[in-house]
């Protein structure tokens, strides 16, 4: 650790994290929305393969973003159609597509494998790159740290601060109550779904080329997915404590590597596995939090009680489920 | 707005629930819609507001044919509908729950919304605060919180289905007094309640639903016993009470009984259930008596006092110890709570009597003999139709029950299986123990029960012996009277 | 007279991975020119996580059944699959690569084991690291940890400990080494380290100069990233001939396997009815290292590498090649500081092949 | 029998549609379908020893899929399975490593896979638990556990359980082959590990079909609400519904130790868990297309290796069929539904 300047360390931990921040944030939307999309893993690879792809032929990121957001989208549309209009259940259409996805990724990518393509790189921004601690660690990154930065308050934003954000909300809590309110939840649920899988399909192709460029088998951004998905839960379906989770997961993965040569007893494993773990507890904190009991308890505490308030957080009360009006 | 409903059917699946409604409102008047349990006034006002579509009937507003197909194109012909069960979004904050929706002011401003909604409870003395989270406010005042969205919509029709649940007396008065304020105005409302004295005290002209069928139109003034008699069957006596038996020794206690649930909850109850008693739970829907009944077979942990059965107390514990002892319970929402769809008859005695399938199958071809069930022993539960669903659900009451409690147990029988059922069920389980009932219909408790308990906004209201009931006096404590 | 000899490949990564395993795959592309009637089936990504169920036995009855009368397999992890098939075969011949059955006696008769000399090939890469390292810390980015991979380490170490304090003359305290191991050949997010991560994690922490020994190329990426950025920094890959490719900018060159040669003469020898069991460890043809039809390995060096390190790295093979210098030379200790080499004694082979720990001067696990 | 037919109707609709997309991805990369196809049969049926492949896939994604139905019943998703597969590997490869010198193989095989039986039930029980006690989704709980299986084994296999020397992701010393279990001249398949699946097949038919037990699971999957009428615990028997999950699971993992691989390796579940899902959600969780459908999965994993080989073709082909058979699926049975729905 000692060699490790803290603004290094951390301009590491926001580069790292910067993929995960936007597919988290977009499985937030998705969810916030009340479906569930679990095919995550999978359309993260697929996108970044077809963003590899796209900006191998064409040479241009714009391309290559543009066809991964795509290549997310559909996946979701897959979702919202089978799911939402046909009534089947999301996690089994979620689930049979992250496994499609992933052999079709490596399907369809096979002749990209391992070629020098296209890569974003961090661009300084002039004036502000040069500022202390600040300059390193957001002024000389690659533009998708910027994007997920600034996605972060965005999507608060959004949910918490416009009409179509708490239309959003509604949604996911009660699709019946917000259809009697003159809203198509089905409508809406499809919508952000696809909005949300865009955002994954970006993820994919930020990592493809930028945080991990380059396309080949193993990517290495396999089960990715799935802690972008429990991040979710972990952050309590709320996008700054979302964005805070993938930010503490990157901190584990950079600080976890130091770690491990400090404690080289240690076997490195503990250090990749602990996320999972830490989540199952953390979801088993929050449920085991709202019994009656402890909720006695910690009403004669009320400083522990705020911060058992903050750490809860509660899954959309229409997750997972389809609505169909009359 | 003038309303015109001509023959509106519905169908919920098999089930014909409204069976072609005629209903027409005068334009700025009050119009009460009453009638029992199930009588599809709900379901009417649904499908005006274009959240359940209709299987046949025309929608005129003011002479023209509309559609309303969704709540969205009702909301545009200015129709607003206030829901029996609250339409809304708990885990939001109050002016969250009041600015969301496409039905209303199309502004997001949180600040303007604020004052409206402010400005709204100022006029009928409601007191909301905006920030708090809707989940921590009781079912009325989530009603309120509804009642002034629609207040502040410019809908010209307003439905109000059961509006004064969980209000306190001054509440409803302002309620009322607005009600009037808006009629004057020239808008319409339509009034959905059990509650009979509101009705008269409000509304302009009452249409009572029987069945899915119009029993009947008064026009104010309102005499009570004539709505109560177009509302209710009035069954012919039923001869299923045998000489009333001394109460042998107490099997249920219920001590200083709390818990939450229902819509209102359950408060502060006391009664012990002797041997030999059969006693009825009056009470409109939701006033508590579902509640109680859990709370006695232990599917449902109080929130304070206790529940003992032969002497053991139930709480921390579950249904099977109350089984054991010889519980029994019989839910209202079959198909949800008491049957499992898609497992057949067979299934259920195998289930239900723990034997081999051959005993289970001959289980079953007697019941369906005895009960008369309209079925096989491989039918489906939900293939039967909720008459037999019911005679099936009776059927598995083990022979050995001494404590037998039955959610709303005739419903959906016709009056003579109803008078089978109860003599059959006195028959068998009155002598060897007690059975408690609740029921829609007033008119069966006074029949059958010994004693009747009467529910009033998740209290007990009423603790009498069947030698001590007044019909009147029991309908006018049920209403809150 | 010659007989035709079909002849299966199975390679544990893609074919054109641009590492082992296609370094594997051009070889056998190189038999198939030189050798007339030869012909490779090839079957890559033979391992249980890329093809579930998939047992070597299984693969090599299929590939008998397909005419092979030689079966290769190219990775470490196929030993006991490999020596199973072999026995089940008696009449097909079997080379393991990178095993050891033939030296411990475990092998039958009809399976060799060949590698070529990597560790001369990961001195060069050492070699040109500690010649062009600003800041004296190099580092290794390790797969996983055993004998074969901490020989590799120890080889590059000596390589660029001998650039720092003989050719350029620099004390030897002021040079670093350090390994990290990522747990695996290649990354697997949730279970191995980020070879991505662990690579900035070098650059981020003053090494200028990382040598892989993984499979993938993330080292050499994280570099030609970081000098896009404006810093000066070096990768070098391992494997294959191309691997530069990726980034030819941060490239200081790569050691590469060059399997042709040796796989030429085996089928040549079985072309011809020859085969004798064999431990084969394979030196360079010193002549020229880069001599696709003679040496097992070779160094090229990458378009980063200045003019006047490519003069002292061709005199360092040269020194190599005559014997003049032996790197594996004592006195050398181990990591924990217990002796691996006497002053003045030299390594055997069986020293090098069965290294039980890192060397002094080296930071990182050996276990 | 108008059911028969419509069964009939939608597996040919599944099939055309199928088709029809891997055709179109196969002309996409410029192969010929038929010539795909045909390898794909031919590298799975075409000999007895290719058979006898497909035969040993079969064997623990039957096991898995045999499994994940008794823990739909009780209506868990229990993706567990894939870790819990790790597990009874572990438990198997912990019992053989202890009786490598017992010198009595049958008794140490049989402790072996009533080991992994009960590690991976264990394991199971622990996801069980979560859900019932901790309100932990079995999804989330049962990945996470998935990627803690994954460190663990990662972890004795380079760790504790490493062999002399080395560590390697060729896994733990191979076992003597004594503690094999023996295959038949020819074949490569053991045919006691066969003759557990059937019987795997036999009982599972019996308990979930034609036992009280089986019953009891149903309700309280179709009806959790229902069933305390009844006298029965529906925490009890979702427990019980994922520990016989987990226990199949587990005996899957401990044959692939004793009767695939004969050691411990990183990839022991080689995904059949995962793959088990996609099986049973194709079977439309039933019970007599489980072991049709796992056989027409393990080919298409056994004979895609043809397609490199004779294509250079990636054999992940084998995957996106079998995605996209369970996706056509989800399509077919959809439109059903939302017809039925239409005019009930
Ligand atoms: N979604 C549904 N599916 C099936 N049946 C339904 C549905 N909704 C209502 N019903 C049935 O339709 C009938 C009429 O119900 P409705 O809710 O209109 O009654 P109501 O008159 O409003 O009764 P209450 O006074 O209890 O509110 C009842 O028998 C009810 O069980
Ligand atoms: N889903 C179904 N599948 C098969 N048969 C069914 C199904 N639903 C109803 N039936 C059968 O159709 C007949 C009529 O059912 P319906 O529900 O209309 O009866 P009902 O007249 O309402 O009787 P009740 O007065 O007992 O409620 C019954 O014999 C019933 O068993
Ligand atoms: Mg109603
Ligand atoms: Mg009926």
């Amino acid at each position: 650790m000692s060699d490790l300047s803290l603004t290094i360390l951390l301009a590491s931990v926001l580069a790292t994290a910067a993929p995960l921040i936007i597919a988290a944030l977009g499985e937030t939307i998705t969810e916030k929305v009340g479906v569930i999309n679990l095919s995550l893993d999978g359309s993260l690879l697929l996108a970044a393969m077809v963003a590899f792809m796209v900006a191998y032929e064409s040479g241009s990121f714009t391309l290559g973003f543009g066809a991964a957001a795509l290549t997310g989208a559909v996946i979701a549309l897959m979702i919202g159609v089978f799911g939402i209009y046909l009534g089947q259940l999301q996690v089994a259409v979620g689930f049979a597509l992250t496994l499609m996805c992933k052999d079709l990724a490596y399907f369809l990518g096979n002749p990209y494998s391992r070629l020098q393509g296209p890569q974003l790189v961090a661009q300084p921004i002039p004036g502000l790159a040069d500022l202390p601690f600040f300059g390193p660690l957001l002024f000389q990154q690659p533009l998708v740290v910027h994007l997920s930065l600034l996605l972060i308050p965005l999507v608060w934003w959004y949910f918490y601060r416009t009409g179509r954000g708490l239309e959003l909300r509604a949604v996911g809590e009660n699709p019946e109550a917000a259809y009697t309110r003159g809203i198509d939840p089905r409508r809406k649920q499809l919508f952000y779904t696809l909005v949300g899988g865009a955002l994954v399909g970006i993820a994919g192709a930020a990592f493809s080329l930028g945080i991990k460029p380059g396309w080949g088998r193993p990517q290495g951004i396999e089960g990715l997915g799935w802690i972008a998905l429990a991040i979710v839960i972990f952050g309590g379906w709320h996008p700054l404590k979302v964005a805070l989770g993938a930010l503490l997961f990157a901190f584990l993965q950079v600080v976890g590597i130091t770690l491990q040569s400090l404690w080289p007893s240690v076997p490195a494993q503990v250090f990749q596995v602990a996320p999972f773990p830490l989540m199952i507890l953390a979801l088993l904190l929050v449920n085991l939090l709202q019994r009656e009991g402890v909720q006695q308890w910690l009403r004669h505490r009320p400083g522990l009680a705020l911060l058992v308030r903050q750490l809860q957080g509660r899954p959309p009360r229409a997750l997972g489920q389809s609505f169909r009006p009359d | 707005m003038q309303i015109e409903l001509q023959q509106i059917h519905k169908h919920f699946g098999k089930a014909h629930v409204l069976k072609g409604i005629d209903l027409k409102v005068d334009a700025g008047s009050i119009h009460g819609l009453v009638g029992e349990n199930g009588a599809g006034k709900s379901t009417l006002m649904k499908i005006l507001t274009g959240y359940l579509s209709r299987s046949g009937g025309r929608i005129l507003l003011d002479g023209e044919e509309v559609e309303c197909e969704t709540p969205a194109a009702a909301a545009a012909l200015g129709i607003g509908m206030l829901y029996q069960e609250p339409q809304d979004f708990p885990p939001l904050t109050v002016l969250d729950n009041f600015i969301v929706g496409r039905d209303t002011h199309p502004d997001n401003h949180r600040g303007r919304q604020q004052a409206r909604l402010q400005n709204l409870a100022d006029q009928v003395h409601f007191n909301l605060d905006g920030e708090a989270q809707l989940e921590q406010l009781t079912v009325g005042e989530r009603q309120q919180l509804e009642f002034l969205r629609l207040l502040g919509r410019d809908a010209r029709l307003l439905i109000l289905d059961e509006p004064t649940t969980g209000i306190s007396d001054r509440q409803k008065e302002r309620l009322f007094a607005a009600l009037h304020q808006i009629r004057d105005q020239g808008r319409t409302i339509l009034l959905v309640s059990h509650k009979l004295e509101e009705v008269v005290a409000l509304c302009d002209r009452v249409t009572i639903l029987r069945h899915g069928e119009v029993s009947g139109e008064e026009s104010a003034p309102f005499h009570i016993p004539r709505l109560l008699a177009l509302m209710f069957d009035q069954s012919p006596a039923t001869d299923a009470k045998p000489q009333r038996r001394a109460p042998g020794d107490a099997l249920l206690w219920l001590r200083n009984l709390s818990a939450s649930g229902e819509r209102t909850g359950l408060h502060d109850c006391n009664c012990t259930i002797h041997q030999g008693e059969v006693v009825g739970l009056a009470g409109l829907s939701g006033s508590g008596q579902g509640l109680f009944l859990r709370l006695a077979a232990a599917l449902v942990q109080p929130t304070a006092g206790e529940v003992e059965f032969h002497g053991r107390s139930l709480n921390r514990r579950d249904h099977r110890t109350m089984r054991r002892l010889g519980g029994c319970f019989l839910p209202a929402n079959r198909l949800e709570e008491g049957l499992i769809a898609g497992f057949t008859l067979v299934d259920h005695f195998t289930l239900a009597l723990r034997c081999s399938r051959r005993e289970a199958r001959a289980a079953a071809e007697r019941a369906i003999d005895k009960f008369r069930i309209r079925g096989t022993p491989d039918s489906t539960a939900d293939s039967l139709s909720g008459g037999n669903q019911q005679r099936l659900l009776l059927s598995l009451i083990p022979t050995g029950a001494n404590m037998v409690l039955l959610e709303n147990p005739t419903r959906g029988l016709d009056v003579e299986s109803a008078g089978w059922v109860w003599r059959y069920l006195r028959k068998h389980y009155a002598g060897q123990g007690a059975i408690v009932f609740s029921s829609a219909e007033l008119d069966e408790i006074l029949a059958v029960a010994d004693r009747v308990l009467v529910f009033f906004d998740g209290r007990v209201v009423r603790d009498l012996p069947m030698d001590r009931v007044d019909y009147q006096d029991v309908a006018a404590a049920m209403t809150g009277n | 007279s010659a007989e035709e000899v079909t002849f299966g490949m199975l390679l544990v990564g893609p074919h054109n991975d641009h590492g082992w395993s296609q370094a594997h795959y051009e070889g056998g592309r190189y038999v198939e020119e030189k050798v007339a009637g030869s012909k490779m089936i090839y079957i890559d990504k033979v391992n249980p996580a890329d093809r579930p169920g998939l047992t070597i036995p299984m693969v090599v009855d299929d590939l008998v059944d397909k005419g092979a009368t030689l079966i290769i397999g190219n990775s470490d992890d196929m030993k006991d699959g490999i020596r199973e098939a072999a026995a089940q075969h008696p009449e097909i011949k079997f080379i393991h690569i990178s095993g050891d059955d033939v030296l411990t006696g475990k092998a039958p008769a009809n399976l060799s084991n060949l590698m070529g000399r990597m560790e001369y090939g990961k001195m060069m890469a050492g070699f040109v690291a500690g010649l062009t390292t600003n800041s004296g810390k190099v580092a290794y980015l390790g797969p996983l940890i055993n004998e074969e991979t901490r020989r590799l380490a120890v080889s590059s170490y000596l390589g660029a400990r001998h650039a720092w304090t003989q050719v350029r003359g620099k004390p030897a305290d002021q040079f670093r080494f350090k390994v990290s191991w990522i747990g695996f050949w290649f990354n697997i997010p949730g279970v191995t380290a980020d070879p991505t991560q662990v690579a900035r994690n070098f650059l981020d922490t003053g090494h200028d100069v990382v040598l892989s020994g993984i499979d993938t190329t993330e080292a050499l990426i994280v570099a030609d990233q970081r000098r896009k950025e404006g810093a000066d920094v070096y990768a070098l890959p391992y494997d294959f001939i191309g691997s530069c490719n990726s980034a030819p900018e941060a490239c200081l060159g790569v050691p590469y396997f060059n399997w042709g040669p040796d796989y030429a003469r085996i089928v040549r020898g079985l072309a011809n009815g020859e085969w004798k069991q064999s431990w084969t460890w394979t030196n360079p043809n010193w002549a020229d290292i880069n001599d696709i039809d003679h040496s097992a390995i070779g160094f090229v060096p990458g378009a980063a590498l200045s003019e006047e390190n490519k003069a002292h790295l061709q005199a360092f093979i040269d020194d190599l090649g005559s014997g003049k210098l032996n790197l594996f030379s004592g006195p050398l200790n181990y990591q924990d500081g217990t002796p691996y080499l006497q002053a003045g004694e030299k390594a055997s082979d069986k020293q090098i092949w069965y290294l039980k720990q890192l060397l002094e001067g080296m930071e990182g696990a050996s276990k | 029998m108008p059911n028969l037919r419509q069964h009939l109707t939608d597996t040919l609709l599944i099939l055309a549609i199928v088709l029809a997309f891997t055709a179109l991805l196969l002309a996409i990369v410029g192969a010929s379908p038929i010539e795909a196809f045909g390898h794909l049969f031919k590298g799975s049926f075409g000999s007895w020893s290719k058979f006898s492949r497909v035969l040993n896939v079969w064997i623990p994604l039957t096991l898995c899929s045999l499994g994940l139905l008794y823990a739909f019943r009780s209506g868990l998703w229990n993706i567990g399975v894939e870790g819990q597969m790790v597990l009874g590997a572990i438990g198997a490869a912990g019992v053989l490593r202890w009786g490598v010198d017992s010198g009595n193989p049958l008794l140490m095989l049989t402790l072996a896979l009533l080991a992994g039986m009960l590690l991976a039930a264990l394991w199971a029980l622990l996801a069980g638990w979560l859900k019932t006690r901790g309100g932990v989704h079995e999804i989330f709980a049962g990945l996470g556990l998935n990627f803690v299986s994954m460190g663990i084994i990662l972890w004795l296999i380079f760790g504790p359980w490493k062999r002399p020397g080395i560590a390697s992701m060729s896994g733990t010393e191979p076992f003597p082959a004594a503690l094999w279990f023996p295959t038949l001249e020819g074949w490569r398949v053991s045919p006691f590990a066969l003759a557990l699946t059937v019987l795997a097949i036999i009982i599972t038919a019996r308990v979930l079909n034609h036992s009280r037990f089986g019953l009891n699971l149903k309700a309280v999957g179709h009806n959790p609400r229902a069933v305390s009428l009844y006298g029965l615990s529906p925490q009890f028997y979702l427990l019980i519904g994922i520990i016989i999950s987990g226990a199949l699971a587990g005996l899957a993992g401990g044959l692939q130790v004793s009767g695939i691989y004969h050691r411990l390796i990183p990839a022991i579940s080689s995904g059949y868990g995962y793959l088990g899902l996609l099986v049973v959600m194709l079977a439309n969780f039933r019970l007599l297309p489980i072991p049709f459908i796992a056989l027409f999965f393990a080919a298409l994993n056994v004979g895609s290796i043809q397609l490199p080989m004779m294509m250079q073709l990636d054999s992940s082909l084998s995957g996106v069929i079998q995605g996209a058979c369970v996706l056509s699926a989800l399509l077919v049975f959809g439109l059903r539904k939302l017809k039925r729905g239409r005019n009930p």
